[in-house]
């Protein structure tokens, strides 16, 4: 990991990230404006980390998911089961433990199921995986009767609203699981056979590549991402709101995993740059609501910062860049 | 037979069983009643399908359908209510804008190389946005050329009634399905979805077509969004959302796949008329709730891919046998 | 010196007017100087091979010839007007047909279509099927081909599609036709029919560019060369005025000792029993065969196209697992029931198609150097960046592997060094036997040697090997037994003095009632 | 009334109050013995247009409808009254002839919204008063209208402005998300007087922001929202929610009352039943309101 070096981590996406970041101060100078607070970090930028947190984790398990040429457009269904499991669990009596468990096993079992569908049968993963995104917030609604499960247990408010070190619960989850994930992928020959999945399936499968198993298991992980989403925005709101949790959110992940760089057509990926490409979806909306516009344009600024930040990104800005660069350095000779 | 109609044919016959099964438990589903129904009340959505299907082929997809679809009737009844326009001029300006918005993602998507998905669903933030921000209130449209021509029906036998949006539905899939496999335009947005280096070193103009494809979306997807404001005689801007993944839906069950090169315009017709199906056998049974309703939609999609699935692979060694005979 | 030789050579020909002429055009990708200001010029009713290594840049001047790239510099002229040519559709304009190398065609669209793309013909304004369909049977008859014009090209071997390639490209060209490798997935009556066609279409008046790794079709067919290496014009001359080995040393930079047959009979006796397949088959595939291969081994394997050849390779290797007969390896009977079992068992496998199943086409070269060995060693043995580099480095080495970094995407690697980088990817693994379909496949002449030098010394190293091949000639130098498919089953184990071309060509050609390509091709 | 069958178009369960309409007018049918069928049309409205097609083919005996936009159901309100099925709408109206529907039970949206900014201008009194308000989903008629009589209530008092307003979409997690950016972007939230909250799911999580920041809801930031669901009432009686106005979900009771009437001898409803937009406070019995109300299938 020494070997990283700085300027890696100066790419369009970090300076996306800037630029967005500083185009929400000029909107509101006190953005930057962070206070300790009741033993926490308090501050819009916090609220930029916390809010981001669900998207950035939804981004861990679906970047994974896109390399390997997939897509997993379940996800905000299978946050809104998890919350309701969970919820439904500690409304029975249940620790709150036994709860996140149980949460954690719906994420995996959907994941386990998509995966199945990409994997076995053979179906394209983006209709594999509308089956759940439209039955999923039925089995979460059936679960919930349709009604918000509102809790109070502990152990779930801690995930959704506690602190650690100062930081927001989601965001320390967020962190830990793209380190964790990162590590995973990246200390063991994981990461590399997604990338090879990804470009050349059956190529990667003559290798001697369990592609089958793998894509099980990438599937399982977005499955497992979705149910911590779905525990912290359900301990966020302290219920379970199986109506509208993660309602779209598949959406924005698969738009975070794009910013950071991950193409849909599989292939090289970054965990660490789709967290990014997350927080700036999330810096994006921050900047909307402080910013005081009226609502009904919320989504034509989304419409031009999502253009814009894919235009300076694509590959034709940058042989701009390079043609420019060249013929400067002609001038100049 | 060609072994590429294959999955078309196991659309219709899975149609015709479910259809027959659903009719054995209610009968009132064989009326001419509930057959003109299936042609008006999906017309928005065929013809929205139709340009969804071209899409797919090519290889792409196109998550703005819906977006465009409540622009075009906010934006239509804008224009005739507000400032008084006449329908036939509004429809026109609604079409130009709609081309040129198709045109913009395919230059877009051409150009700057950024994948389909993406674009699209900018393009779906910003018709949507664009909408809320010209109203945010569902305009209603009272003007006599849309009151005639939304009561344009011929009553069938049984009281049913064909409209003419329905038969207009007709009409794009018959025009669709020409120009996809009778024109050269159609064999184009084949060869891009069959593989698009191919095709370009083979003299396809690639960014003539990826251009075209989008408009052709962006056009009908607007022709939808006026059937749709016929439907309703009002323009909306949180009319038809989330249009496309029905629409999506309609074109993969009708035997196109995804990732292009393959696909008939006959099967998306036959994909909207079994989520039609599909639709009014839940109402006719009228017990299952909001929950159970997504469920048994998405429990219908699965058995659907997976029948059709079957049914590919089936005819896949059927032809390796086929050969070796 | 030389260089003004062939510079007043060219100078001559161009008075007597080219077809098409590039001056001093380059092309660089990155920081690699692919062509560096290369001048060729076609003359009309002149069949002109363009020759050169794996990755000298052929390719590469025939798609600025075509507009599919645009040159860094120098241009390009047709009948001595100077042209900008930006896409291929414009170069279809100016009457240039092309068939680039690996096929570039449509398997999903139907055969006629695939002919005439973008040239329809149309009835008020709708594309005429009929008449589509009609011209196309015509049109394929020339070169033997019987095939139902409306089915899909992709159900057809890679030989019809080829096929289909080249009479798209022929009727495209009005004065200039470009081959590149058109030869590499055809048998020999294919070669010649095509050979016939070109010779017409020369009679004709047509420039052609013919691209071959083939010496003897080169000799057989070409008027003048034009050699380049490593992006730079080496020599155009008339064919009549260089011999076989002036042409290879042109390419090379080098002179290299072909490797015609160098081990004996008597010295290829069998050792110790490595692989005893019984019975083994699959069916609807292949029909259960029986074979015996010992270690320090190569089994060639002979057939027509479409004989079932990779079908049985796929087999052995667990893709398209066995589901009657055994196998044992060293006496224990083990299961191979897909492409982890095989490599668990120490096997390797070059498959055929490079482009679908062999390349990870975005992926660095060091990477597709080490996934098979990290395959093996499964998901949680990583082998870290430096032996990454190390392993990439030797095995790289080794198989002469010629890339501008390690790190860069091998798809930007030429045909043949991408081959090299498949058996460096298997060789890595160590394998005890070893299935290569197909090796020399596109392979320029050093490589090729190089490959057969290669199987040679895995041999002698005591590597058991099934190498598939369609040059006889080939096979014939390596091999220790060679076995015959025909239509799908094991006709014939040839060994010892059977082992020459005669024989082999006479038990591949008797009589194959089944035979696709036969089926297709007669008539 | 009994044996009566009963279309009811259902716009879709996008909050708990909806679930909780759902289930009062299954229990409502229920104990009259009408088969009521049940279709939802997950929030579109061709879906609800589909399904009035469907009932009309299969011959109910009445439609009940939520219409989830007002325009657009000329065409097929008139299919049902050649098909002589009388049509009741529900919780909310339509734009078009009044001799389309039979009658229809709704609540006064504006109204709604009136009483909650009256509540406000009455609690403030002439105190300066800078208000926040989380909107409902852009474009909504309930969204629309509320926010359309909250203004017309406090518009003669120029001491209550509204200095922000954002969409909550309805939910609790935006309704919380926009809390805090409102409470960042004014100081800490030390400028805010009070919330208003186009439903209470967004009040509810609204009250978790206040508190994160510190703050007390209820004392430090008033709050007033709509609906009246069970949660509110639980905040209201731990003194950190002030207000709530109250949208009752049986609306198919008086429907179905009014379906029964005209069935048994053809008696004509008045066009509009409106129902009640009581004000909840702490002086209600928060707690009992709350027993009262969690059976219902919020
Ligand atoms: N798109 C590309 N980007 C970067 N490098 C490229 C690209 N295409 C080709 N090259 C490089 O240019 C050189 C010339 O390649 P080219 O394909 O022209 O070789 P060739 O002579 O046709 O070889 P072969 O006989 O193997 O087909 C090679 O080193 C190759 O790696
Ligand atoms: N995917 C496929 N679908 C249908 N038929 C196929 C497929 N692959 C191979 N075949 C057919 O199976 C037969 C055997 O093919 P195989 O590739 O094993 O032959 P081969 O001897 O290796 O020939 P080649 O040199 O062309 O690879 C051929 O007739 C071929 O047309
Ligand atoms: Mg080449
Ligand atoms: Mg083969």
């Amino acid at each position: 990991m020494t070997r990283i070096p700085l300027a890696r981590l100066v790419n369009t996406q970090t300076i996306a990230l800037v630029g967005v970041l500083l185009l929400n101060w000029i909107l509101f100078p006190g953005f930057f404006k962070i206070e300790w607070q009741d033993g926490r970090l308090f501050g819009s930028l916090i609220d930029v980390l916390n809010r981001g947190a669900p998207v950035a984790i939804l981004a861990i398990g679906m970047t994974a998911v896109i390399a390997t040429k997939g897509v997993d457009l379940s996800v905000g269904a299978v946050m809104a089961m998890a919350g309701a499991v969970a919820a439904t669990l500690v409304m029975s009596g249940q620790p709150g433990w036994v709860a996140v468990l149980g949460a954690l096993a719906v994420g995996l079992a959907c994941g386990l199921w998509n995966g199945a569908l990409v994997a076995l049968l053979d179906i394209q993963p983006i209709i594999a995986t509308l089956v759940l995104m439209v039955a999923g917030r039925g089995i979460a609604q059936l679960i919930t009767e349709g009604s918000i499960v509102t809790f109070s247990d502990p152990t779930l408010v801690f995930i959704g609203t506690g602190s650690f070190l100062g930081l927001p619960m989601p965001v320390v989850i967020a962190l830990a699981l793209m380190i964790l994930v990162t590590l995973a992928v990246r200390k063991t020959a994981i990461g590399l056979f997604i990338e090879a999945v990804g470009v050349n399936r059956s190529a990667a499968t003559l290798a001697g590549i369990r592609s089958r198993l793998l894509l099980v298991t990438v599937y399982a992980v977005s499955g497992l991402c979705a149910a911590i989403a779905g525990i912290i925005v359900a301990g966020d709101i302290r219920g379970a709101d199986a109506n509208n949790a993660g309602l779209w959110l598949e959406l924005d992940a698969i738009l975070a995993a794009v910013i950071g760089g991950t193409s849909l057509l599989g292939g090289r990926f970054s965990i660490v740059m789709s967290v990014v490409g997350a927080l700036i979806i999330q810096a994006m909306n921050t900047g909307i609501l402080v910013s005081g516009y009226p609502p009904e344009f919320n989504l034509v600024v989304k419409a031009g910062m999502i253009t814009l930040i894919l235009m300076i990104q694509s590959p034709f800005a940058g042989r701009l860049l390079t043609w420019f660069g060249r013929n400067r350095r002609k001038g100049a000779s | 037979m060609n072994r590429s109609l294959r999955p078309l044919l196991a659309t219709v016959i899975i149609f015709l069983i479910a259809y027959a099964a659903a009719v054995f438990q209610f009968p009132g589903l064989l009326s001419t009643r509930v057959l003109g129904n299936f042609l008006t009340d999906n017309a928005f959505l065929g013809i929205a399908a139709v340009g969804m299907t071209f899409v797919i082929i090519s290889g792409g997809i196109d998550l703005s359908v819906g977006a465009v679809i409540g622009f075009t009737g906010v934006l239509v009844a804008v224009l005739i209510t507000w400032l008084g326009w006449h329908p036939l001029a509004a429809f026109a300006a609604a079409f130009v804008v709609a081309a040129a918005f198709g045109a913009a993602m395919g230059l877009v998507i051409h150009y700057l190389e950024v994948p389909p998905f993406i674009v699209t669903l900018a393009g779906m933030f910003l018709a949507r946005g664009g909408a809320s921000v010209i109203t945010q209130d569902s305009v209603p449209i009272d003007h006599p050329f849309y009151s005639a021509v939304s009561s344009l029906y011929w009553r069938l036998p049984g009281g049913g009634r064909l409209s003419f949006v329905g038969l207009l539905m007709v009409a794009v899939f018959v025009i669709g399905a020409i120009v996809a496999h009778r024109t050269k335009f159609g064999s184009y947005v084949y060869a891009l979805g069959g593989n698009a280096t191919s095709a370009s070193l083979m003299g396809v103009p690639v960014a003539r077509t990826t251009v075209e494809i989008y408009t052709l979306s962006s056009v009908l997807a607007c022709l939808a969004g006026i059937v749709f404001s016929l439907y309703t005689s009002a323009g909306y801007p949180l009319a038809a959302v989330g249009v496309e993944l029905d629409a999506i839906g309609a074109v993969v069950i009708g035997g196109t796949l995804l990732t292009g090169g393959y696909g008939f315009v006959f099967g998306t017709f036959v994909g909207v008329m079994l989520l039609g199906l599909v639709q009014t056998y839940i109402i006719f049974d009228g017990t299952l709730s909001s929950w159970w309703t997504k469920i048994v939609i998405g429990f219908l999609l699965f058995l659907f891919i997976v029948l059709q699935r079957l049914v590919f692979a089936a005819s896949a060694r059927g032809d390796r046998v086929a050969e070796k005979a | 010196m030389q260089d003004n030789v062939y510079r007043e050579q060219i100078a001559a020909d161009r008075a007597t007017g080219y077809r098409m002429e590039a001056r001093q055009v380059s092309k660089i990708f990155g920081t690699h100087k692919a062509l560096d200001s290369v001048d060729f010029g076609l003359l009309p009713g002149e069949v002109h091979a363009l020759l050169g290594e794996n990755g000298a840049g052929k390719s590469t001047l025939i798609k600025i010839l075509t507009g599919a790239y645009q040159p860094d510099g120098g241009t390009i002229f047709v009948d001595g007007e100077e042209v900008h040519l930006t896409s291929p559709l414009q170069a279809q304009t100016y009457g240039i047909g092309t068939v680039y190398q690996e096929v570039n065609l449509l398997p999903n669209r139907s055969v006629a279509e695939n002919l005439f793309l973008g040239h329809q013909p149309t009835r008020f304004g709708l594309v005429d099927r009929r008449r589509m369909d009609r011209e196309a049977r015509v049109l394929l008859k020339r070169y033997g081909l019987d095939i139902d014009p409306s089915s899909e090209l992709g159900a057809h071997s890679v030989a019809v599609q080829q096929i289909v390639a080249i009479a798209r490209a022929v009727q495209l060209s009005g004065k200039v036709l470009i081959l590149d490798e058109p030869t590499a997935s055809l048998d020999r009556d294919e070669v010649q029919r095509l050979f016939e066609v070109i010779a017409s279409l020369k009679r004709d008046g047509l420039a052609i560019v013919f691209i071959t790794h083939f010496l003897d079709q080169v000799f057989a067919l070409a008027d003048r060369v034009t050699i380049l290496r490593n992006g730079r014009l080496v020599d155009t001359r008339r064919l009549s005025e260089l011999t076989r080995t002036d042409l290879v040393r042109k390419m090379l930079g080098k002179d290299i000792a072909f490797s015609g047959s160098t081990s004996l009979e008597a010295e290829r006796a069998p050792t110790e029993l490595l692989l005893d397949f019984k019975g083994y088959g699959r069916k609807r595939s292949v029909r259960p065969f029986s074979l015996a291969i010992h270690k320090g081994e190569v089994i060639g394997v002979a057939g027509l196209l479409g004989s079932g050849r990779t079908e049985m390779a796929r087999m052995m290797f667990g893709i398209d697992p066995a589901d009657e007969g055994t196998v044992t390896l060293s006496g224990k009977e083990i299961s191979v029931r897909s492409a982890t079992d095989a490599i668990g068992h120490g096997f390797g496998f070059c498959p055929e198609d490079r482009k679908a199943d062999g390349i990870l086409g975005d992926l660095s070269v060091r990477e597709n150097i080490v996934i098979a060995l990290q395959g093996k060693l499964g998901w949680f043995r990583a082998l870290n960046r430096d032996e990454q580099i190390d392993l990439a480095g030797q095995f790289g080495e080794a198989m002469d592997i010629r890339a501008a970094s390690l790190d860069m995407p091998v798809k930007l690697l030429s045909g043949g060094n991408q081959q090299k980088v498949i058996l460096a990817r298997w060789l890595a693994t160590d394998p005890a036997f070893l299935i290569l379909d197909e090796p020399t496949r596109g392979i320029d002449v050093g490589a090729h040697a190089e490959i057969v030098r290669t199987i040679n010394r895995l041999r002698d190293d005591g590597m058991a090997l099934v190498v598939i091949s369609s040059e006889i000639d080939e096979v014939v130098a390596y091999s220790s037994r060679i076995v015959v498919m025909r239509d799908r089953e094991m006709v014939a184990e040839l060994k010892g003095e059977d082992i020459n071309p005669a024989v082999i060509v006479q038990a591949i050609a008797t009589h194959g009632e089944h035979s696709e390509i036969q089926a297709e091709v007669t008539a | 009334a009994d044996g009566m069958t009963v279309g009811f178009s259902q716009i879709g369960s996008e909050s708990g109050w909806r679930a909780a309409e759902t289930s009062v007018t299954k229990s409502q049918a229920e104990s009259r013995g009408i088969n009521l069928k049940f279709a939802d049309a997950q929030q579109k409205q061709e879906n609800q247009i589909k399904a009035i097609r469907g009932f009309i083919a299969q011959g109910v005996d009445a439609i009940l409808v939520a219409p989830v936009v007002a325009t657009g159901w000329d065409d097929v309100l008139n299919e049902a009254k050649e098909a002589n099925i009388p049509v009741v709408l529900l919780d909310r109206g339509i734009d078009g002839p009044e001799d389309l529907y039979l009658t229809s039970v709704a609540s006064d949206q504006v109204k709604e919204g009136r009483v909650a900014g009256q509540w406000l201008v009455d609690t403030v009194k002439d105190k300066d008063c800078k208000v926040v308000e989380l909107q409902g989903t852009v474009g909504s008629t309930p969204a629309i209208n509320r926010k359309k009589g909250f203004e017309e209530a406090i518009a003669g008092s120029k001491n209550i402005t509204i200095i922000r307003s954002q969409t909550g979409d309805f939910t609790r997690s935006k309704g919380k998300e926009v809390m805090e950016g409102f409470l960042k972007a004014e100081n800490g939230g030390k400028g805010i007087c009070a919330l208003y909250a186009h439903n209470d799911d967004m009040a509810v999580g609204a009250i978790q922001a206040i508190k994160d920041a510190g703050l007390k809801p209820g004392t430090d930031i008033l709050v007033v929202s709509i609906d009246a669901v069970p949660d509110i009432f639980t905040a209201i009686a731990a003194g950190e929610a002030n207000a709530t106005v109250e949208l009752t979900p049986n609306m198919a009771g008086p429907a179905f009352d009014a379906l029964a009437a005209f069935k048994k001898d053809g008696t004509v409803p008045p066009k509009f039943i409106i129902t009640e937009s009581k004000l909840y406070t702490a002086a209600d019995d928060p707690k009992g309101e709350y027993e009262r109300r969690k059976g219902l299938g919020y």
